[in-house]
């Protein structure tokens, strides 16, 4: 089993290979091929998850091959897990089974729609696992094809213009990404001696102390890298290609999108970013936090006023996805450890949104919020289940969105209060814009004639959610099943970037001045750290 | 007396100059060809003249195969020629604009 | 060892000794002619393949007194070629049928531009280069006015002879201009005159010039801006299956050629043309790019892109390291197989006469047509460089080199560019796959041309995931090429 | 003697080349360059080149020129528009290119220091022996590959001038 | 101990997710009997908790089940923790609510949605079980959004109603608005203490010497306290309370009276280790606690619906709370705390059995006269009203008099204010719930005829809760004597919660003046007295009506619209924040600006390749000029390289 990263990436290839001779006609058979394949996936992560270490920091189960190489370059076929992958490849992996299953409305080339969905799932599960960057990078654009395909051919009206925007947008990033990859390789060479694409090799030279880069340098790489990420996560202002790809892309397209696809954004920061360039993270976070924190409150105020409920949802995502990213600048335990929490959240349960509003949408083919209300009277299950989801998205304790947001906040709050208040906002903000939608979805009088003969959910589309709900559930109740065994790798992640921000302005004396409030009496070090009095 | 080899490659150059500016300004395909012929000559003639001056025959050599590459030009280009006269029916360069943009 | 070394141009014996056969066979098989002509292509592009692959590498470049060498770097270039004239061969024949187009002609004029690249390749004097471009030349104006009847392709041809013997005469100038003053033609001989100069602005201005010259017309061979004004028109207009070659075959031997001139016939270290190449490559991406944006025609869409890919290809010239030539090389490799590819499809595609190559005309091609559409597709998905395809590792690398010289400003503009060619290449898959189908057009597949667009597809994925050998070969061919 | 035949025979190229951009009638305008092209033949003449001057005399001025007459006269002799349809820009613009090569050369071309002794190269009926020499033993294989030239040529001109056959579709 | 304590909220929960799963397939007996049983265990639990709570040498039990969310030293157990205080809470909450629930059975027979009630209900045992439980500020914030949870849920339980669907939305989104305040309290707390264990926490912060003032601490309680006016409806966030009373009445009487809107209160007093060192902080609660006290009561002097006034009511009685709090009397507001549990819960679940009585009207100027017809519910709420306008020896009267004497003989900042606040509060009090008795039970019934002999008094199950509840109104003050008149056994059991620092009961059990106390008393009970009196005058002798109260005019139609602080609200804040996003963000920044430089971007490359291939005119001369500038360009290059 020393293949096992690669067998958890390329079984579902292998069922796109096999749905490839199914024949055109047989379309159940493509359902369940696919299923079938994407719930072997599953289960092969779920081996991955039985053998991981949790107390390992650094990576397991690595595999590792040469793979191409010209004169000097030499690009190697480098797999590994840590921490941070764990759980990203595990809701990947969660999450492509339901979206097939959620895919039984898709009735045009199904067998292509299948292919391209298990070629993705692949795509993204080789992002998570990849530790050379070149191998990382064709990965990443890799996985742009078939979600392009899945817009642009299953999406609904605009698809064309959402696709080839989402691929355009993605593109323009990572081609900036690849540049700093070929700098970094350059520039870690010549420091060196040694020419290598291998992320933990160049990441070893860093810590070493063999490999400095300059603050200048470093500034450039992380823009470089920063802005495919950004694009991907997406941080404001880059976030306009989302809710057209959101809203356009097919049920199962937009749930992949959403649960996963934007994780690879805030992956790679804090999986690249922060670690290789420790000084240029630092002196950027302040910006970097900013736009999350406009993201967080833009977000959500445009989703306020959103007619449509895959916009809104999308949107929701721009002010989620601020979140994370903010905790993952704050740079402290806390913040990085929420964030990573929050993807996995938000996958879960922006997934299931998504998931909720394809089901009600192949019922009326219609999105618009204002087609809608009352439907609580004739879906209760429906109506009830998605008051879950809501209740996740909007971070109520017990359920998974509060352990990520009150840990992002804490974070940011210990970083810098203002950020941290600001980002408090979200709370009031995501419950406005949730609840609104909710009631005029399913509150209310059942007044429109179309609506009255909708009918409840089915078995299947009951099993699609069923997992769902007992993930966020869990996840809210139980959360250091997740969060023990990440807690390794962030600590390590962290390192480099706490070493160049010292000292951690998060202590906090309790200051002790004078009844009439003057000069604070805090000793010297303390006096740089913000306090509120 | 010898030729100072300098006129002779000033007159090479002014053949040349001649050729480039007939082709630039004539409309008829056979006269521009005529001009790109003239160019040739002209590089021929720096050849013979360099030829002349460095005491190698490699230039007239060289002279020799474009004078053979001229004759397989005009026979391909005036094929060319014929063809497109056959379904057009002109010699207007001008009107050879099917395809632009 | 002899300096008659016959081995040496085996190859192009072979493909000439074909060329003749075909035209002379061909009368005499009847309704046999087109599969034998075809078929003697193939068998001759074969043959030089193999005694290319047979020929002991000498270390002795003058062969012939100086007039070829046998290296590496050349042996590289003529496999290619021959790869060229296979798929070339295969995937014509079917057109021709179509078109009723004379196929003893055009395979022999086929095998014959081949030979004449390949002299392009292993000449080691101007002029053999010049021979050997000349009979290239010659032979793809003839084939881009292949079709007489049709007004386009007689534009094409017209337009194409004339801008090449118009620039042939200033090569030709050149070519003068550096024997006057380095008093030889011969490669070696001229960098050894170089060599001389230890500054370089004491070179003579006429040397300089010369070889200036000697660029501008390999250039225009290129389509390097703004050299490249002529192949948008030319490539629309000449008959598909000769536009696909015109944009692989004459181009790569023109870099080709362009390598030898400016590492062979300039010494290595000397990279004096950087500026100008440096120019010339943005210029060129930026009009290929910028120019397919509005194209609605899908050949000359695609004749756009080969101008901007000449640009990218010119990013291996600017760097001027191993890296940048070998990665040259390889894409080179890269492209013949996707650009013969996308062409194969668009000749299948346009139909009788040629009357449907609008980009419109391939809506809903995609799910009707898989063995079309998919194959187009990976072929335009290498085009815009995307990975897991040889595009991507051609680019990867090409990047890398310019890179590794630091030209960051060439390469943030080169992947600008590449972003652009996205859009336009997404286009096409777009109508393809994603607009509601318009009328049925049933393409009908022959067998060959379905080989060879199959086999290009896979061969870019086959490159793009395990480029190791043939970067190898590349590497080696540039490193043997530079005296490394 | 010579020097003076030079210049005539230079003046006269010019004159002829002049002619042949200026000329309305196409003919004419062929005719200019066989006067041009034989000027250049006394030229080469004189610079030591007998063998080229005779082969252009008799391949250039003569075949290949004949060739073009033919075609003039086989297609549209009388149709022609020099400069009529001309903007002036265009004009201006021409001469100026053609002006800024010419300058550009010349320039080249004074800067060219040549090596102070050089061996008299053959001339007369040496001259066709030894250009023999090399043709047949230096540029062999140029020599051959012209051969190939030719061919590709003679097929091309086939293919693209022979009769349509009749359309069979 | 520790698994009878865990199960205290967990059968809750456990009745919840029963009737949650499959109620809609239960027979409606088996759906109350699960929901009520579990609520009635719970509460029997608790009273056996209770017994053995009491022979425990120390009175503290802390129990952690598992870890809820760690995160480096950011620890938040699943842990409960009994001491007085949470014991305290924990019978209270039970209790009423388990006699809510009975009376429910009856209230909501005839409901479609019966499982979905009693479901929403015990949920709400729960969340507010682990609210009063929870051993942590994290935990505590897991009940408290999940009674706001259940609060939204229950308010918009009749959700075909738009109002009542807004209604439950306002309730969350305002709840929210305070649960901002005190989540970034929170944050702030840990970045502080590094831990949100409460006995750690007050270990340190008991550590901290009283005198000081700590700004951090005083922040941190204002933070909180933003989440208790939320949570316990206080200016300026009570707007949502009102417009709770959308829901079932049952609701109103546990949620939005007796529990949850206590929350707050019960938060303050938790946290009274940091409140007793941010004296600031103490000042402002006691002042938004006797503002709202006289604001809310004034605005039900007016209304006509007859939960709303008891809404406000509510809102008013918190405010008292929170004076108590505020002049540091814990102990004082968790005892009106419970006064105010047993007869607000009363009062509303009395308005409901009158409300049930005439098909649900509201509208008091369409009751009166209900007397006859209703005589069980009749005498209860005679009861609670006298309890809560403070007449001697009901429940409210020693709640609110302790208060009165706490906030006139505290020495806090501001206690006059607070105590004149206060008093005044307690006059409208009591004219506005006796408006209430008189328009409804007392004068000519004004129910139309048509109607008057379907009125019918409610079953038994829930008179018989009113019965319980009128006791408890009527005798539960007698656990917290005041000082002249017996033991305070309350304050006695609390003792040790709030015997970290100096508290005002402390204070107030020293020996003091008697006569200034009870000249308090006295002034307090006048007060009442004079308030009832006054409602008589009005409504009995005069006979006015609520149409009658439009003759005040400007003053009337001021209040009457609640000083039309939704519409200030409204205009202020939702409609420009909408207006911003709408047309501001979404069109302007994100279509128009952004959207609109990416599309720009494309069509600049659009433009640039038109103009790009516009050098491709077609014409072999216009190409060959290029070739030939390009060949000058080459050789101007080569001349300044070279030349």
């Amino acid at each position: 089993m020393e293949h096992l990263l690669s067998i958890v990436i390329f079984l579902p290839m292998l069922g796109a290979v096999c749905l490839a001779v199914v024949p055109r006609t047989r379309i159940g058979a493509h359902r369940a091929v696919a299923l079938v394949a994407a719930l072997a996936g599953f289960a092969a992560s779920l081996v991955l998850l039985g053998r991981f270490q949790s107390a390992r920091a650094d990576f397991q189960l690595e595999e590792f091959h040469r793979w191409f190489a010209m004169g000097g370059f030499q690009v190697n076929y480098h797999l590994g897990l840590d921490g941070i992958s764990l759980f990203l490849v595990l809701l990947t992996t969660f999450i492509t089974p339901i979206a097939i299953l959620g895919s039984w409305s898709v009735t045009k080339h199904v067998r292509e729609y299948m292919i391209f969905m298990l070629v993705l799932e692949s795509g993204i599960l080789g992002v998570f696992l990849s530790l050379d960057l070149v191998l990382f990078y064709l990965f990443w654009e890799v996985m742009l094809i078939p979600m392009y395909f899945l817009i642009g051919v299953w999406g609904s009206q605009n698809r064309i213009y959402a696709a080839v925007k989402f691929f355009l947008y993605t593109m323009f990033g990572s081609l900036f990404m690849l540049v700093a990859v070929i700098a970094l390789y350059f520039w870690h060479g010549q420091a060196a001696g040694a020419f290598t694409f291998d992320y933990p090799q160049i990441l070893a030279a860093m810590e070493a102390g063999r490999f400095a880069l300059p603050l200048d340098r470093q500034i450039l790489l992380f823009l470089a890298f920063g802005i495919a990420f950004a694009i991907k996560v997406p941080l404001f202002p880059f976030h306009t290609w989302l809710p057209d790809a959101h809203t356009e892309a097919p049920t199962a397209g937009s749930v992949v999108l959403a649960a996963v696809l934007l994780k690879m954004g805030t992956y790679g920061f804090l999986r690249f970013c922060l670690p290789l360039f420790p000084e240029a993270s630092v002196t950027l976070a302040p910006w970097v936090s900013v736009l999350a924190l406009i993201g967080i409150i833009y977000g959500a105020l445009v989703c306020m006023v959103q007619p449509d409920l895959k916009r809104l949802v999308a949107y929701s995502s721009v002010s989620h996805l601020g979140f994370v990213m903010l905790g993952l600048f704050a740079f402290n335990i806390y913040g990085v450890q929420g964030a990573t929490y929050q993807m996995l959240n938000h996958g879960v349960s922006t997934g299931a949104l998504f998931l909720l509003v394809g089901m009600i949408y192949d019922r009326r083919h219609t999105r618009r919020i204002a087609d809608f209300g009352g439907l609580a009277h004739r879906m209760p299950v429906f109506a009830a289940l998605f008051m879950i989801v809501t209740l996740s998205s909007i971070g109520l304790p017990g359920l998974n969105g509060f352990v990520g947001e009150i840990l992002i906040l804490q974070g940011a709050f210990a970083d810098n209060h203002t950020f941290g208040i600001l980002a408090a906002t979200g709370l009031i903000l995501s419950a406005v814009y949730m609840l609104t939608m909710y009631q005029r979805v399913f509150l209310g009088p059942l007044n429109r004639d179309e609506n009255r003969a909708l009918t409840d959910l089915n078995l299947r589309e009951k099993l699609t959610l069923v997992p769902i709900v007992i993930l966020i559930v869990w996840m809210g109740v139980h959360s250091s099943t997740f969060l023990r065994p990440m807690d390794a790798s962030l600590q390590k992640a962290l390192v480099r970037v706490q070493q160049v921000r010292q000292p951690p302005p998060v202590i906090h004396e309790v200051n002790r001045e004078p009844a009439g409030g003057g000069a604070p009496g805090a000793p010297a070090p303390q006096a740089a750290a913000p306090t509120i009095r | 007396m010898p030729i100072p080899s300098l006129h002779v490659l000033i007159l090479s150059a002014l053949l040349f100059a001649i050729g480039v500016i007939g082709v630039l300004l004539r409309r008829n395909l056979v006269v521009m060809f005529l001009c790109v012929e003239l160019m040739l000559n002209a590089a021929n003639l720096a050849l013979i003249g360099f030829s002349q001056r460095l005491g190698l025959l490699d230039g007239q050599v060289v002279v020799f195969f474009v004078i053979v590459l001229a004759a397989a030009e005009a026979a391909v280009g005036l094929a060319l020629v014929i063809a497109l006269y056959r379904s057009r029916r002109t010699l207007d360069a001008d009107q050879l604009n099917l395809m632009k943009y | 060892m002899n300096e008659l070394f016959i081995p040496a141009i085996l190859p192009e014996i072979i493909l000439c000794a074909a060329g003749v056969l075909i035209m002379v066979a061909e009368p005499f098989l009847g309704r046999y002619g087109r599969a034998a002509g075809a078929a003697l292509a193939v068998a001759g592009l074969a043959g030089s393949a193999a005694a290319v692959l047979l020929t002991p590498r000498t270390p002795v470049d003058l062969l012939f007194h100086g007039m070829v060498t046998l290296d590496l770097f050349g042996a590289y270039c003529r496999l290619l070629f021959a790869a060229i004239g296979v798929l070339m061969a295969l995937g014509a024949a079917a057109y021709l049928r179509r078109e009723e187009l004379p196929h003893g002609e055009f395979h022999a004029l086929l095998l014959f531009a081949t030979a004449g690249m390949n002299f392009m390749v292993t000449g080691a004097d101007l002029v053999m280069t010049f021979v050997g471009l000349e009979i290239l030349s010659i032979a793809t104006y003839v084939l881009a006015g292949f079709r007489r009847r049709d007004p386009r392709s007689n534009e094409s041809g017209m337009k194409y002879f004339f801008m090449g013997a118009f620039s042939s005469a200033i090569l030709l100038y050149g070519i003068a201009l550096i024997y006057g003053a380095a008093g030889s033609t011969n490669y070696g001989a001229v960098r050894r005159f170089m060599a001389g100069f230890s500054n370089l602005s004491e070179l003579p201005l006429m040397l300089a010039l010369g070889i200036g010259l000697v660029v501008v017309g390999f250039s225009f061979k290129v389509a390097a801006a703004p050299f490249h004004v002529w192949t948008p028109d030319v490539y629309e207009g000449a008959p598909t299956p000769v536009t696909a070659f015109m944009s692989v075959g004459p181009k790569a031997a023109g870099f080709a050629a362009l390598v030898r001139i400016l590492f062979q016939l300039v010494p290595p270290d000397q990279p004096v043309w950087t500026q100008l190449l440096l120019v010339s490559a943005v210029l060129t991406m930026l009009v290929g790019n910028l120019g397919a944006i509005p194209q609605r025609n899908i050949k000359r869409l695609l004749a756009y892109s080969s101008i901007a890919h000449a640009g990218y290809l010119l990013i291996g010239l600017v760097t001027a390291s191993a890296t940048g030539l070998a990665a040259m090389l390889f894409y080179f490799a890269a492209y013949l197989l996707m650009n013969i590819g996308a062409f194969a499809v668009v000749a299948l595609v346009s139909g009788p006469g040629e009357t449907r190559v609008a980009i419109d005309d391939y809506r809903g091609l995609g799910f009707r047509q898989p063995v079309l559409s998919f194959p187009l597709t990976v072929c335009l998905v290498s085009l815009a460089g995307i990975p897991a395809t040889a595009g991507f590792i051609g680019k990867f690398f090409l990047f890398s080199a310019a890179v590794e010289r630091e030209l960051y400003t060439l390469v943030i503009i080169a992947i600008l560019n590449s972003l652009v060619s996205v859009y336009y290449y997404l286009r096409v898959v777009v109508v393809m796959f994603m607009q509601e189908p318009g009328e049925p057009a049933a393409v009908e597949i022959p067998a060959a041309a379905g080989a060879v667009i199959v086999a290009c597809s896979l061969l870019i994925i086959v490159f793009g995931l395990f480029p190791s050998s043939l970067l190898q070969v590349s590497g080696n061919a540039i490193l043997n090429l530079l005296g490394r | 003697m010579t020097v003076v035949l030079f210049y005539i025979s230079a003046f006269l190229a010019v004159l002829a080349a002049l002619n042949l951009i200026l000329q309305k009638k196409t003919m004419n305008a062929a005719l200019s360059l066989v006067v041009c092209l034989a000027a250049l033949s006394i030229i080469y003449f004189i610079l030591s080149a007998p063998f080229i001057g005779i082969i252009q005399l008799v391949v250039y001025a003569g075949a290949v020129m004949v060739l073009f007459l033919v075609v003039i006269m086989l297609l549209d002799p009388f149709s022609e528009v020099v400069l009529r349809n001309h903007n002036r820009l265009w004009v201006f613009f021409s001469v100026l290119l053609g002006g800024g090569l010419f300058a550009l050369l010349a320039f080249a071309f004074s800067t060219w220091q040549p090596p102070a002794d050089t061996p008299a190269i053959p001339a007369a009926a040496r001259n066709t022996e030894a250009l023999a020499e090399l043709l047949f033993n230096k540029y062999l294989l140029p020599f051959e590959a012209v051969s190939i030239l030719i061919l590709v040529a003679i097929i091309g001109a086939v293919v693209l001038a022979k009769k349509q056959p009749p359309a069979r579709r | 101990m520790n698994s009878l304590l865990l199960w205290i909220p967990l059968l809750p929960l456990l009745g919840f997710v029963l009737n949650g799963l499959f109620g809609r397939r239960l027979p409606k007996p088996l759906v109350h009997w699960i929901a009520c049983g579990a609520t009635g265990a719970s509460f029997l639990l608790a009273a056996i908790v209770f017994q053995r709570f009491l022979n425990l040498p120390e009175r503290l039990v802390q129990v952690v089940y598992f870890r809820w969310i760690e995160s480096g030293d950011f620890v938040a157990n699943f842990g409960l923790l009994l001491d007085p205080l949470s014991m305290v809470m924990a019978l209270v909450v039970t209790g009423v609510g388990f006699l809510i629930h009975v009376y429910s059975i009856g209230y909501m027979w005839a409901d479609d949605g019966y499982y979905r009630f009693f479901a929403y209900m015990n949920l709400f045992m729960f969340a507010m079980l682990m609210l009063v439980l929870a051993d942590n500020y994290l935990l505590l914030f897991l009940g408290w959004e999940g009674v706001g949870l259940c609060s939204y849920l229950l308010i918009g339980f009749y959700f075909h109603k738009p109002s009542a669907a807004a209604a439950g939305k306002k309730a969350f989104i305002v709840n929210r608005i305070g649960d901002f305040g005190f989540v970034v309290g929170l944050v702030l707390l840990f970045v502080t203490f590094r831990t949100l264990d409460f006995r750690t926490l007050f270990a340190q912060v008991a550590a901290l010497p009283v005198e000081a003032h700590y700004g951090v601490l005083t922040a941190i309680t204002l933070l909180f306290f933003v989440g208790a006016t939320g949570k316990s409806a206080q200016i300026p966030l009570y707007v949502w309370l009102p417009d709770a009373m959308e829901g079932p009445t049952p609701v109103s009487a546990l949620i939005h009276a007796a529990t949850m809107v206590t929350a707050g209160v019960y938060m303050v007093a938790r946290s009274n280790p940091m409140y007793g060192r941010a004296p600031e902080t103490l000042f402002w609660v006691g002042l938004v606690g006797a503002l709202t006290a006289v604001f809310a009561a004034t605005i039900g002097l007016f209304q006509r619906d007859i939960k709303r006034v008891l809404a406000y009511s509510t809102v008013s009685q918190l405010g008292y709370m929170f004076v108590a709090l505020g002049v540091g009397a814990y102990a004082t507001g968790i005892f009106h705390l419970m006064t105010h549990a047993f007869f607000k819960a009363l009062l509303f679940l009395g308005s409901g059995s009158v409300i049930l009585a005439l098909h649900h009207e509201q509208d008091m100027q369409a009751m009166g006269g209900l007397r006859k017809y209703l005589p069980v519910t009749a005498a209860t709420m005679w009861i609670g009203a006298l309890a809560i306008a403070g007449v001697p020896p009901l429940a409210g009267f020693f709640s609110k008099d302790e208060i009165l004497w706490h906030a006139f003989s505290g020495g806090a900042r501001g206690h006059l204010v607070f105590f004149g606040l206060a008093t005044l509060a307690a006059g409208l009090t009591a004219f506005y719930m006796f408006r209430l008795i008189f328009l409804t039970f007392h004068g000519r019934t004004r129910v139309p005829e048509d109607r008057r002999h379907h009125i019918h008094e409610s079953p038994r199950p829930m008179t018989a809760v009113l019965a319980v509840l009128a006791l408890l109104a009527a005798a539960g003050g007698f656990v917290g004597l005041p000082a002249w008149l017996g033991p305070n056994v309350l304050a006695d059991f609390l003792q040790p919660v709030f015997a970290q620092l100096p508290s005002a009961e402390a204070a107030a059990h020293a020996p003091h003046d008697l006569a200034q106390e009870l000249a308090v008393t006295g002034a307090a009970v006048l007060v009442g007295l004079l308030g009832i009196a006054a409602a008589w005058l009005a409504f009995v002798r005069r006979g006015a009506l609520p149409d009658d109260e439009k003759r005040l005019g400007a003053a009337h139609r001021l209040v009457f619209n609640k000083y039309y602080i939704d519409e200030l609200y409204d205009r202020a804040i939702v409609r420009p924040l909408a207006w911003i996003s709408e047309s501001w963000l979404w069109r302007i920044v994100d279509a128009g600006l952004i959207d609109g430089l990416v599309n720009g971007a494309g069509a600049l490359a659009g433009a640039l390749g038109d103009g790009a291939r516009r050098v491709q005119n077609g014409l072999t001369r216009t190409y060959l000029g290029w070739v030939a500038v390009g060949a000058i360009g080459v050789g101007l290059y080569v001349l300044f390289l070279f030349g």
